[in-house]
């Protein structure tokens, strides 16, 4: 039975992937499992600058899930490779996905070409869907000449495969993929969080300090599904599909819509756990509906 | 330790140190529990909190035990011990020394999406204790279960560091802070401390813990706002506003006791944060995860960046800046 | 303690909505509560003409609620009124609010303006938000400027206030809540359902017969909160709240953001019992924040 | 009817026929169930399924006694009786001959946000029987439900009209579409009807309810596809190919049993409907609500559309346009 997948030459050996963000940078899920189980992960996002994020209170809860509004806070590119990398090698042997964010688009082309030098780096994400940042993030994912410009600077200056995260919040998002496929993205990544709120019932004041917040998790997942369904029917480029995704007949599913892989955020941080226990159940559910091939079920829903 | 431990450990850590029959084993079979345990029944090794003998054909391994953070923990009771306060017993498995207080668990609560933090504020063999208060809907479902198992991450976060302490230590809580400075009043006396604490509760009706302040023998002073004194006024009494001290309680009571004591009002005292005063100070915030992945819960430091749920909950007063909080 | 609201004239002593599609026409909640409990009600979306909806299945599941792609079967407005209207007064003693759809401006009217002519409807919500019918429906709720015909053509045969139930795929919701305003609404409803999809596990394919189907239920909460809580700013005239609502905190939530009523949906159908709880709830609510008089909270998330 | 029964009722119509000490009562106290409750334990009136009489002051009102669809079971067991097949007996109040065989109760599973319908397969007392298959998440999480309480809407739908039949009835049941056909089975008999039962399944393994249908003394048939034989060949091998029948099961095996008798596939049968047999056919859907507020189950007929939650599951072969299911 093969989980193998072919992200644009980096090879991973199943298909699950810590989602940007719910990771750290590899090293906070050492108590709970080995991490040499999961397909790659995706780091933190990452800008040039170290940067300090928004204030507390960062998260808030609703039945599907959770908000953050974290704001990229992390320690910039240059600490991440100099000093937690290396550390990172030491438990974990697989290949990285960096996850790349800017507040221009100097800075996506400067963190990009130095995550591109490091060896641990297989394929680099360009974030331009944060929804928690003022400048940048998902400002840059609603426009598609901005976002293909930030994409054909990065190009330029990287060897290895670059994927674009995308967000919801894009107004037109078939033609966002459209045109990033056109500017020369090896992939797409569908989608970052949605936007969203909680207020505090006692005062009815927003809960987050940042007012709004990125909504994640199962609350999400019929959404993101049907975004990757209908963005796959019009590009040719591998799509990593994240939503909402909490088991393995979500990645089933995802991948039917059209995935050739996953990224997993929310779950993993509200069950550590979560990863080998989707992978087990990934692998009684292709023995179930004897899939022999993992990849072969990647936009079957098409078919 | 008994195969009924070994459900609880997920990982076994080969051995760094060398031993005759210790040979390299499948990364698999060191993560997949359900092989040891079966290994362990079929051939019967022995096995203690800290290593497992393994016998793989004619070679015995020999492991580093490394406690599972997620454990289901049984509820042995959960009563109403204050007016919407509870007491949560869990029991399960729990290594020696493996909880230090301050400390905290990280509790999925059914039927919410995420973990409830819970300091502990008693340790004792197989058990401990949860102090927690009914605020909102996390809490007010845990009120209502009363068997079964929970599941639990622990131990979370740094905890208090008494060592950094000389002889004596001075403790104040407020409200519900009170929690883990019980655990780690007993730890203080435990280490033969001079211990005063001092505990500030809204009304008399609200206060909890005084039998088992009174059964440790501690010198202890409770307050309450409904009578005109708060921790730092009942401070000032005692003439103990310079020593070295450990909190946990709402923020604003936490920047008074970090400012200068001659301020008038804590409103005044916000201003005038007095580093010359040494504390621990326990902090909260709305978590993700709980054991450091999602950066939901990081405050700005003197050193940069922290995240509460891992390098905190226990800051050095110092280290705060108190603006950014 | 005061439920009482104003929707633009029609008075109703409590904000809690059973919304259109979740309540048929009032008569098939008898077997669980006194439907006077309610606020007033939303009608299933009715249309000129009997309209028989998509074939089936046209239900699935998420874990933060439900699909559906009913497509607006329902006997027409004919019917409605002379079949259906004269057996609901038998247990009903309230008014209705009347939920318009059609597929062309001219059915709009046509529809709207034989529900004018009747005694028991308060309101007229058009809904120009179904996501599930090919013509009509949302198609109309993404074009401001089809929007505001409809909405114009229909004020000239209503006498009764008449609101805009708006659908989140909406591009620029905010742009078209204002259009809608200035064209004359005299309120607006957000949201109806949002798109989505499940696909069949085994087979891969989607589960609902049009594909896609409207996704609501608790899931989508903190999404509409938002989306409220972004046109509130924006506009002067009432909004009743949709989306996710499934307890009495919700319910505070939603006013706090600015909804002067709120509808709900998916709840009632998994839980019938559910709107005598929720008012329960809410008044216990009232209670404990001490909250008098319950009009007092909208939009107070702002202030 | 004792004053646990008024807990699992909601509403209580006031009497349309006269009675002098009938008056008007507020419609809160009506449906305040609580309230009820109180009124009858403490007067201690009267009370049986039909009527429930209540003490407001110096009057007596009289009530009709409405069920709540809503209730509150107890699992009394659940149990694995064929491979992936389960029986789950539910208990509690039940009103007499308030469940008719076909009709279906709506079970809200724990975690899952729609109920998932389940043909009632055995009245008895103040018991059902449900008999379900695994197929999903929702019924892998049933199986494992073995004690405690299910929220229930019962009895949903319309049920089979034993009464439509002369003195005669052939039932004809399909893999799971076998659990209602075993109540109707029962009442049929119990109605002095000259019962045939024909009971389809993949394989002999799978066959369930024999042992039910031989106590019951019925005349009934198994077969096995497994074996080369369905129940339509068996229907004509029995010679009862025009005789007016009762079915429940998947849509392949209706459409052909509404067929000519002499097409040769199945797939044939499916351009050959016969109307001159006549049928009464429970049909399925995935449902929203189960009560026949949402439109979510509804198919076109010739009567127009019907809901299958409500107008159905049980519907006439007549009326049934087979080209729009
Ligand atoms: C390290 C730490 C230790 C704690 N120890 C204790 C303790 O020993 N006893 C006790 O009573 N309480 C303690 N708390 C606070 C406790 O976590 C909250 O009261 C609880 O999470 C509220 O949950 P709820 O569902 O009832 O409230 P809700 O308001 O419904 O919760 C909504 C969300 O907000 C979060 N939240 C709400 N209030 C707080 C808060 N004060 N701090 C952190 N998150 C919050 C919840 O975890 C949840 O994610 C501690 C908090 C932290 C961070
Ligand atoms: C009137 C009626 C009576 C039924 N009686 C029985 C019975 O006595 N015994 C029995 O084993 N099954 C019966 N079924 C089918 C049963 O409802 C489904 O097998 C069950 O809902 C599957 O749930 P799941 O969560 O395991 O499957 P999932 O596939 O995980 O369910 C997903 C969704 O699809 C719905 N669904 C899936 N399959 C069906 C189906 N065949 N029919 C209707 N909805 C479905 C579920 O209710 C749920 O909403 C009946 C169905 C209906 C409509
Ligand atoms: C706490 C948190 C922090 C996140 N930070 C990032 C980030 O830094 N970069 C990014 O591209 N996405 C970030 N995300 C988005 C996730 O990577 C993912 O796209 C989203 O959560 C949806 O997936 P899920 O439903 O599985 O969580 C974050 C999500 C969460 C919950
Ligand atoms: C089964 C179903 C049918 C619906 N039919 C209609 C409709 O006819 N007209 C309409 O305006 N909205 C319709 N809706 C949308 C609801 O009125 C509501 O806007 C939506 O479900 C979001 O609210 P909720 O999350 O509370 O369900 C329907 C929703 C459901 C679930
Ligand atoms: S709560 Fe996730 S890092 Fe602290
Ligand atoms: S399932 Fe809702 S009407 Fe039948």
């Amino acid at each position: 039975m093969g989980q193998n997948i072919d992200l644009s030459g980096m090879m991973i050996d199943n298909p699950l992937i810590p989602a940007s963000g719910a990771f750290g940078y590899g090293m906070d899920y050492q108590d709970f499992f080995d991490v040499n189980e999961v397909g790659t992960f995706c780091t933190k996002g990452t800008t040039l600058h170290p940067h300090k994020g928004n204030p507390l209170p960062r998260i808030a809860e609703y039945s599907g899930g959770m908000l953050n509004c974290v704001g990229l806070e992390n320690p910039g590119v240059e600490t991440v490779v100099r000093e937690y990398f290396p550390k990172l090698r030491n438990t974990y042997h697989k290949k990285v996905i960096a996850n790349v964010c800017g507040f221009s688009v100097d800075d996506y082309i400067k963190t990009a070409e130095i995550f591109d030098r490091e060896e641990c780096v297989g394929l680099i994400e360009l974030n331009i869907s944060c929804p928690n940042v003022h400048a940048g993030g998902a400002a840059f994912g609603k426009d598609p000449s901005i976002a293909s410009e930030i994409l054909t600077e990065v190009k330029k200056v990287c060897r290895k495969p670059v994927y674009v995260k995308c967000t919801p919040q894009c107004p037109d998002l078939v033609l966002m993929c459209k045109t990033l496929e056109a500017s020369g993205a090896d992939g797409l990544v569908l989608l970052n969080t949605w936007l969203g709120m909680r207020l505090d019932i006692r005062t009815g004041k927003p809960i987050l300090s940042n007012i709004t917040g990125g909504v994640s998790g199962p609350g999400i997942f019929p959404l993101s599904l049907y975004k990757i369904y209908e963005v796959y029917k019009n590009v040719n480029i591998p799509i990593i599909g994240c939503g909402g995704i909490s088991n393995g007949r979500d990645v089933i599913e995802m991948m039917s819509a059209g995935a050739s892989a996953i990224e997993i955020g929310t779950e993993l941080l509200t069950d550590p756990m979560a990863l080998p226990r989707i992978k087990k159940e990934l692998s009684e559910l292709m023995d179930t509906y004897n899939i022999t091939e993992l990849s072969e079920i990647i936009g079957r829903a098409h078919k | 330790m008994t195969p009924h431990v070994l459900k609880h450990i997920i990982s076994f850590k080969k051995l760094k140190v060398g031993f005759k029959t210790v040979r390299d084993t499948a990364k698999a079979m060191i993560f997949s529990r359900e092989k040891w345990i079966l290994a362990f029944l079929e051939y019967q090794k022995p096995c203690d909190e800290t290593f497992a003998v393994r016998c793989k054909g004619i070679f015995f391994e020999i492991y580093e035990v490394i406690p599972l953070k997620n454990r289901q923990l049984e509820i042995i009771c959960n009563n109403e011990i204050a007016p919407d306060v509870f007491c949560l017993t869990l029991g399960g498995i729990l290594f020696n020394e493996e909880i230090h207080p301050g400390q905290f668990v990280n509790i999925h609560v059914p039927g919410k999406s995420l973990r409830r933090p819970i300091s502990v504020s008693r340790i004792y063999g197989d058990r401990i204790d949860l102090i927690y208060k009914i605020v909102g809907e996390g809490t007010e479902i845990l009120r209502n279960i009363k068997s079964g198992y929970l599941d639990v991450l622990l131990p979370c976060g740094n905890g208090f560091d008494l060592s950094a302490f000389q002889n004596e230590i001075l403790i104040i809580g407020g409200g519900m802070g009170v929690a883990p400075l019980f655990a780690l009043t007993s730890e203080a006396i435990k280490q033969c401390k001079k211990v005063t604490v001092i505990f500030g509760f809204r009304s008399p009706k609200d206060a909890i813990l005084e039998e088992a302040l009174m059964n440790l023998g501690v010198d202890y002073h409770f307050c309450f706002d409904s009578e005109g004194v708060n921790v730092v006024t009942m401070r000032e009494q005692l003439g103990m506003s310079h020593m070295p001290f450990a909190a946990c309680g709402p923020l604003p009571m936490l920047r008074a006791l970090c400012s200068m004591k001659d301020a008038d009002t804590v409103h005044e005292r916000q201003n005038l944060i007095n580093d010359d005063i040494y504390g621990q100070l326990s902090l909260e915030a709305r978590m993700g995860c709980g054991f450091g992945a999602c950066m939901g819960c990081s405050i700005e430091t003197k050193q940069g960046m922290k995240r509460i749920c891992k390098e905190g909950p226990v800051f050095n007063s110092k280290e705060i800046l108190w603006d950014k909080i």
